[in-house]
């Protein structure tokens, strides 16, 4: 099957949405579900094939347009299609229970996020990757205004806005390379970025730094991200977590190291990346809704794998890759255990939710938790130890220092939930757990014990990846067409 | 429930007995790590000391309904400990090290007298020790590219010093943490109070160890004595070293000792006397020597069994009664006299008197001071042991003697058998260890070898040796008894008749006849007498807590700080992009 | 109470045992050399009930030194033998005296000093002072004088202890045969309210009497 | 043995009630008067022991005197009596100047519960009056032990007393310490201004408020016991121990005389002022004599 199928099933099934809907809801919920099924099996089916593999429409490139999957986007393409699995699952639960809401919208921009965030990975010209990254953008926008409330519509909004300022510096970046090389083929440039006049150069850099910087949420430009994440429903929540901000920071190094930028803005990265981890942290403490709450300890995480995958050692990045997987699965699984928990309350208050009774609730939530803060034997762990051994051998005490000291704020307001969730004194409420979530929240528990007591499984994609992201010559060969 | 427990907790016992000493898994985890269990003499006696405690605990457990779930979690939190002290290497140690933490945690949020504030405490203080662990785990492995225990031992000698003693510190502190050294005890004194009543046993008695276990594997394995005699010099007849930590046990002997004597709390008095007994067991354990190993690793196994036996006693009190205070109880002897007699049997041993096993290995303990001359050291160590009897006093005074301070203790039962049996088991232990000190020796001398020391003679049984003197506890032992029974049928065939059982009220009140109203219990007003003694002032007035509130509220402020640049303003938030755009790009291009 | 003053000083089945294997005699000795012991030392809890306490202090300080003769002051009635009751007595000091005297092991005895004790001296109207205290304790030595000096207390000391050595009865075991008297006299001046005793149960005097 | 052993507690009983007895008489000297016969302590003893009854509040309360004095036989036979003979030396070879050290606390720790088993307020202030006031006595004493400890590197009493024949008497070669331990011993033979636990205005009799009869016996019996074990190990560390009867006696009679004069002359201290001041002076005196040897021997 092309490459292209990633994108052109979710649009097709995206454009069939109205039909859907005329057929009724269980069509439209399971054609999601269809389609990231679908999609994530086809991802497996890359498994174990040779990497990188190229598909391209009508003209070899450099010249035309093509999609590669090598093993750094063969990682981001298992979680991103695993997570739009589970959260396709998780809507069909949530329509189930707020059957007057806007279903067909939801799909539709549900299915193009899809479609975008993986054209973002896959694409090798930056002019595709700039509409991919609209596609998805403008999606987010609209999903994360699905509450039509007030929250909803000033997160809407405000993504529109900071999206529409990264847009601007993106394309001004992707001009001028067109301007300076004359072509945006990915392979191209990487091969005469340094040709560029230094100074137009940096401008370029900046301008995308800026632009993905922007939309990754970086620390001084990531000030709407609460606020996004606040209005949203805490499945698309979810999604910002684990697939969207994913993407950003997927196109963010995969440039980075395409054009060799590592050597010169290394230190840059990595600062921005420890302010981000630090002020992020430090904000988490004083939140009262949790949605806020997990907004900011994403932004956190975030600045870690900033911190880790900019070292350009084959172990820190690696253990950077773990970290993300991980990171991405409890972060799903958190923002879709406090989805059925503020869907009950009505509340995103954190002293609301905290009177929950529910024992799978409890255990799967500190499960996730427990995994963040890099608590053995799950999965965070792993990752965890892997930068810091990273960071060990090119003995930068200081960043294990930093993340280390960092990471005990983190775990202040991780625990205080902990605590509360824990409280006996608390006037309980018992919630009941549908049989979907079940089902969804025990695999994703399963997933991150899986990967903490045998990395092995996970740590075979992430040195692919690793090996992938950091000599890319490969994929050179393949974005100039050489080998075709 | 209990039973299926029971068995499952004498496994791994079974299992360890089974090996013999000769344990070794090593189990990959990925390309990088190893998981390897290796059963060295160090850590088989602490395995024993860890496993043989929670099966005592889980006898206990099985007058109280208690959930499956916690079991579980205890289970695994025995096996998180066997983990560690089984581990070959530092990825196994650290993984059971967390283990512990959160199942510990878990386990500790399911009192009912936890509040959220304790629960912080706890994980923070114990993630910062993880923390720390892993610090020094990374560290050590930047330079010798392992985390096997011996690679790293053997690449010890080879790193620069700063590193080395960065090690120290990292892997000190965190140990350090776990076993409550004052200063870093903020979170001890609450944890053990308001854990469940039968888990603070473990938590003082075994988990406590764990930092100890850390301590011996850092010092005597890791870094070697010899090692550290080479680092940083000699001082008298001991290490330089040695002897700032041995100030550092001392200071927090005699602090917590006095802490403990003026508390009101049952449980927190047995916390505050467990930082105060471990303060022991740090101040000799850097000593290098043979007799300074012996020592802590002789008063590890000795304040385990004491720690249990104590906590076990007093959480069956508490849930005979339903009270934790000095002030609320009292007068229970006559209605608990077993209970009675078995925290006897502990305080003996907790204040160090002779016939009992408390005794040998502070005379252990003091003679490696003495080998070493470390004069001031021992100096404390003996200060904070007579300190120590007025907590031992309280008590045993607050709890069963003095008078009922309430009418429902008139009432009180007998404890349950089950809370008994492991009482009883500790009990005999104890008098074990005091009357036949020098089984003890064998149990040493593969540690002492392991650790390249030189090893301790062996003369009897009944004989404790060291290096500047020794004693024979079956003698004492013995001759107590037989004096006691001698001098007791002396009295007893005196013709004065004792008449008993007087009424608790028939007592010498200046002609007064006290009454039920009347406050007869002196439990509150112990170490009252303490805040006029300047010295012993200066220590009770001051408290680690106000440093780490401070601490906790400049961690709020900042985050307040911080928090108020998030206040969702979109246009700021686009001027801030454009105005770091525009800095970056003017440093950038000049 | 077995015979003899200071019969009880051995057991009732030693005694027996020594008349049995012909050591009477022994025993003879024996209670003699108990009843020197005794008088050679007396521990003495002087409760300052009236003017009287004033005289105490010299008697057992430098100047007349009760000490040399073994008499000694001793703070709790438990390890006492002998309780000085210096003066009169109101019906709340004898409360407190009863109670004393109680504590105090057999054998014990009571000195008074001064009248007030005897026959109530200058309280003799007084409403609420005892008039005369052996109707309601047995006084052993009543030392006159208002008040008398340390020599005649020191003469009551020597009395005292000539008395041990007879062996005469003594005040605590007339308390013990009129126990019932005595109580009626005590609960007539105190009242229903009287301090339990926890040798006797004081409100069921009539069945059985001791407890 | 068992005869040595016997006839060391009857030796131990009679010095130790004469002691007391020469106690009482002596203080009645210098107080300018009589004072009793020098044998008032074995009427008081035999008197009490023959009482007709005693009061007790259950077997612990029973059991607490027992112990007391079982702790102090036990440190009587622990403690080496002759230095040059052979008499009980396979007993006090079991022993260790730690095991002394303690066993010297046993015996009022276990009294401690009998008089908390009383019931007694007053008993129980006495004992943590006591207690407390451990926390300073102690100190100048242990410091003294642990320097000669140090200086004979060795904590066998035997070998200090060796050490000392060819050495020297460690109080002339340690008068620090001698000075510091002397000063702890004032406070254990309950010498003013050390008489904190038991004072009788203050606490009524303290531990003893309730004991009567033959517990008070006991406990003053094992007082007079108690007392010589203490002398003849100050006799041993200080004295270089006592080769015969006379020399014992003696001795012994030399530490016992000073103590009674540095208490007689004062008045009782606080507790609180007791531990301060042996925290001071007594502290500083001592650890000079230990810092001498420690860092000068």
């Amino acid at each position: 099957m092309s490459l292209g199928y990633y994108f052109l099933l979710p649009v097709l099934f995206s454009f069939l949405t109205p039909y859907f809907k005329k057929l009724g809801s269980f069509t439209l919920r399971g054609s999601s579900i269809l389609l990231s099924l679908v999609l994530f099996l086809q991802t497996v089916a890359y498994v174990g094939v040779k990497l990188p593999q190229i598909s391209q429409f009508s003209i070899k490139p450099p010249l035309g347009i093509a999609f590669i999957l090598d093993g750094y986007s063969l990682l981001f393409l298992l979680i991103f299609t695993f997570s739009a699995l589970v959260v396709s699952f998780y809507m069909y639960w949530f329509f189930e229970e707020n059957s007057g809401r806007d279903e067909a919208r939801f799909y539709v921009f549900f299915n193009m996020l899809i479609a975008g965030s993986i054209g973002m990975i896959l694409s090798c010209d930056i002019f595709n990757l700039y509409i991919f990254f609209e596609i998805t953008g403008i999606c987010s926008y609209t999903l994360s205004a699905f509450n039509k409330d007030k929250l909803g519509l000033e997160s809407g909004i405000k993504y529109l806005i900071i999206g529409s300022i990264a847009s601007i510096f993106i394309v001004f970046a992707i001009m001028l390379i067109y301007l300076q090389i004359g072509t945006v083929n990915l392979g191209l440039i990487a091969q005469r970025f340094h040709l560029i006049d230094p100074k137009i150069s940096v401008l370029i850099v900046l301008m995308l730094f800026i632009g993905f910087g922007a939309k990754a949420e970086l620390f001084p430009m990531n000030f709407w991200a609460p606020d996004i994440y606040q209005g949203s429903i805490s499945s698309v929540n979810g999604l910002f977590s684990s697939v969207v901000a994913k993407a950003y920071l997927f196109v963010f190094f995969h440039l980075f190291y395409l054009f060799n930028l590592g050597s010169k803005y290394m230190l840059f990265v990595m600062v921005i990346g420890a302010i981000t981890f630090l002020v992020s942290e430090f904000t988490a403490l004083n939140q009262t809704n949790v949605k806020r709450l997990f907004a900011y300890s994403t932004l956190g995480q975030l600045g870690i794998l900033f911190m880790a995958l900019s070292t350009n050692s084959s172990q820190t990045v690696s253990g950077a890759l773990f970290h993300l997987t991980s990171h991405s699965i409890s972060k799903l699984l958190i923002f879709l255990a406090l989805g059925i928990l503020i869907h009950k309350f009505k509340s995103a208050k954190i002293d609301i939710l905290g009177n929950f009774k529910s024992g799978f609730l409890t255990i799967v939530l500190a499960i996730g938790f427990l995994s963040i803060l890099g608590i053995p034997p799950f999965s965070g762990f792993v990752g965890k130890i892997l930068i810091l051994k990273g960071f060990a051998l090119s003995q930068n005490y200081t960043a294990i220092a930093f993340i280390l000291l960092v990471s005990i704020v983190e775990a202040i307001y991780f625990f205080r939930l902990t605590a509360m969730m824990l409280d006996k004194k608390r006037a309980k409420v018992t919630v009941k757990v549908g049989s979907v979530n079940y089902i969804i929240l025990t695999l994703l528990a399963v997933l991150i014990i899986l990967f903490g007591v045998y990395p092995s499984l996970l740590t075979h994609y992430t040195d692919l990846a690793t090996n992938a992201l950091l000599h890319p010559t490969n994929y050179l060969n393949y974005a100039l067409g050489v080998g075709l | 429930m209990n039973s299926i427990f029971l068995l499952l907790n004498l496994l791994p016992i079974l299992f360890l007995y089974q090996f013999g000493g000769a344990l070794h898994v090593s189990l990959p985890l990925t390309s990088e790590f190893t998981l390897s269990l290796i059963q060295t003499p160090l850590g088989t006696f602490f395995a024993y000391l860890s496993l043989i405690s929670f099966l005592l605990v889980t006898i206990a457990q099985k007058s109280k309904k208690l959930a499956c779930n916690y079991y579980v979690l205890q289970f695994l939190l025995s096996m998180a400990m066997l983990a560690i002290v089984l581990a070959g290497d530092f990825i196994t140690f650290f993984i059971g090290w967390e283990i512990m933490t959160w199942s510990s945690y878990f386990l500790i949020s399911k009192s009912n007298s936890i509040d959220i504030k304790s629960l912080q405490k706890y994980i923070l203080f114990s993630l910062a020790s993880a923390f720390s662990l892993i610090a020094g785990i990374v560290i050590a492995y930047s330079f010798a590219h392992s985390f096997d225990f011996s690679v790293i031992s053997n690449s010890f000698k080879d790193m620069p010093f700063n590193i080395k003693v960065a090690l120290i510190v990292l892997f000190s502190l965190s140990f350090f943490t776990k076993a409550g050294v004052i200063g870093l005890h903020y979170w001890v004194v609450d944890t053990y109070s308001k854990a469940p009543n039968l888990f603070s046993s473990i938590l003082s008695a075994v988990m406590s160890k764990m930092g100890i276990y850390g301590l011996f594997l850092v010092y005597g394995n890791i870094v070697g004595y010899q090692e550290l005699k080479m680092m940083f010099g000699t001082i008298l007849n001991g290490t330089d070293f040695g002897y700032v930590l041995a100030w550092i046990g001392v200071a927090t002997s005699i602090i917590a000792t006095f802490k403990a004597i003026t508390q009101d709390e049952v449980k927190r008095l047995l916390a505050y006397s467990s930082i105060a007994q471990l303060g022991y067991i740090i101040a000799v354990i850097g000593f290098g020597t043979t007799y300074g190993v012996a020592g802590a690793m002789y008063h590890t196994l000795i304040h385990t069994i004491i720690k249990l036996l104590l906590f076990i006693n007093v959480a069956a009190i508490v849930a005979q009664t339903g009270k934790n205070r000095f002030s609320q109880l009292g007068g229970l002897i006559y209605r608990t006299p077993v209970s009675f007699v078995m925290l006897l049997i502990g305080i003996i041993g907790l204040a160090g008197m002779p016939p009992l096993g408390g005794f040998a290995s502070k005379f252990m303990m003091y003679n490696a001071a003495i080998d070493t001359k470390f004069a001031l050291i021992l100096i404390g160590m003996l200060f904070s042991g007579a300190a120590s009897f007025l907590y031992c006093y309280k008590l045993v005074y607050g709890i069963y003697l003095g008078h009922p301070t309430s009418k429902n203790l008139e009432t009180t039962k007998e404890v349950p058998i089950s809370y008994l049996i492991p009482q009883i088991i500790l009990a005999l232990l104890l008098v074990l260890a005091g009357t036949f000190p020098g089984a003890f020796i064998k149990i040493i001398n593969p540690i002492l070898v392991e650790f390249s020391l030189s090893t301790i003679p062996y003369s009897g049984l009944g004989v404790m040796n060291s290096a500047v003197g020794s004693f024979n506890g079956f003698f004492i032992m013995s001759a107590f008894v037989v004096f006691f029974v001698l001098i007791l049928l002396l009295i007893t065939r005196i013709k004065s008749k004792a008449k008993n059982n007087l009424n608790r009220f028939d007592i010498s009140y200046c002609g007064e006849v006290p009454t039920q109203d009347t406050s007869l219990h002196f439990g509150f007003g112990f170490g009252t007498d303490l805040y006029r003694i300047k010295f012993v002032n200066a220590i009770l007035k001051r408290s680690s807590s106000s440093f780490y509130e401070s601490l906790a509220t400049q961690t709020k402020k900042t985050s307040e700080l911080f928090s108020r640049m998030y206040y969702g303003n979109i246009h700021n938030t686009m001027i801030i992009i454009l105005l770091f755009f525009s800095t970056l790009f003017f440093i950038g291009v000049n | 109470m077995e015979s003899g003053f200071y019969g009880s000083s051995l057991d009732g089945n030693l005694k027996c045992k020594f008349e049995e294997s012909g050591l009477a005699n022994t025993h003879e000795i024996m209670e003699k050399a108990v009843r020197w012991f005794r008088s050679r030392s007396i521990f003495v809890v002087a409760y300052g009930t009236g003017c009287g306490a004033i005289e105490m202090p010299p008697t057992f300080t430098s100047r007349y030194d009760a000490e040399r003769m073994g008499v000694v002051g001793v703070a709790t009635p438990r390890q006492a033998d002998l309780i000085i009751l210096s003066g009169y007595l109101a019906y709340k000091t004898l409360r407190r005296v009863i109670r004393t005297y109680e504590q105090m092991q057999k054998p014990r005895y009571i000195m008074t000093l001064g009248s007030c004790p005897i026959n109530g001296g200058m309280y003799w109207d007084s409403y609420n002072t005892i008039k005369k205290l052996d109707d309601y304790l047995p006084i052993d030595v009543s030392v006159t004088g208002c008040m008398p000096r340390p020599e005649a207390v020191i003469d009551g000391f020597v009395l005292l202890q000539e008395r041990i050595r007879n062996g005469e009865k003594a005040g605590w075991e007339k308390y013990d045969e009129n126990f019932e008297f005595y109580k009626e006299n005590q609960k007539r001046v105190l009242g229903g309210h009287i301090d339990p005793s926890y040798e006797t149960d004081w409100y069921n005097l009539k069945s059985g009497g001791k407890a | 043995m068992i005869f040595q052993i016997i006839l060391l507690i009857m030796l131990a009983y009679v010095v130790g009630f004469i002691y007391f007895g020469l106690y009482r008489n002596i203080t009645a000297r210098i107080q300018g008067r009589y004072g009793p016969t020098v044998y008032q302590s074995f009427y008081d003893s035999i008197k009490l022991f023959s009482k007709n009854n005693t009061v007790s509040y259950g077997w612990m309360f029973y059991l607490g005197p027992v112990i007391m004095a079982t702790g102090a036989v036990l440190t009587l036979v622990l403690v080496p009596v002759f230095s040059d003979s052979d008499f009980l030396r396979s007993v006090t070879s079991q022993g260790n100047l730690f095991v002394l050290l303690y066993l010297m606390v046993l015996g009022p720790l276990g009294n401690a519960l009998a008089v908390g088993t009383g019931g007694n307020p007053f008993g129980v202030m006495g004992v943590v009056r006591g207690l407390t006031r451990l926390i300073g006595l102690e100190l100048p004493f242990y410091i003294a032990v642990v320097g000669l400890i140090i200086a004979a590197n060795s904590s066998d009493i035997v070998h200090i007393i060796d050490v000392q024949k060819t050495a020297g008497l460690n109080i002339i070669n340690h008068p620090l310490l001698f000075i510091g331990a002397m000063i702890s011993m004032v406070g254990f033979f309950g010498a003013s201004p050390f008489d904190i636990p038991g004072a009788p205005q203050e606490v009524y009799s303290g531990p003893r408020t309730e004991f009567s009869g033959k517990f008070l016996a006991l406990l003053m019996s094992q007082g007079s016991l108690f007392a010589f074990a203490k002398l003849v190990l100050i006799v041993d560390l200080f004295l270089g121990g006592a080769d015969s009867l006379v020399m014992l006696v003696l001795k012994t009679f030399t530490i016992f005389v000073a103590i009674i004069f540095i208490g007689i002359v004062y008045g009782r201290y606080k507790v609180e002022q007791a531990v301060d001041f042996l925290m001071k002076l007594p502290t500083l005196i001592a650890v000079l004599g230990l810092a001498r040897i420690v860092w000068f021997g």
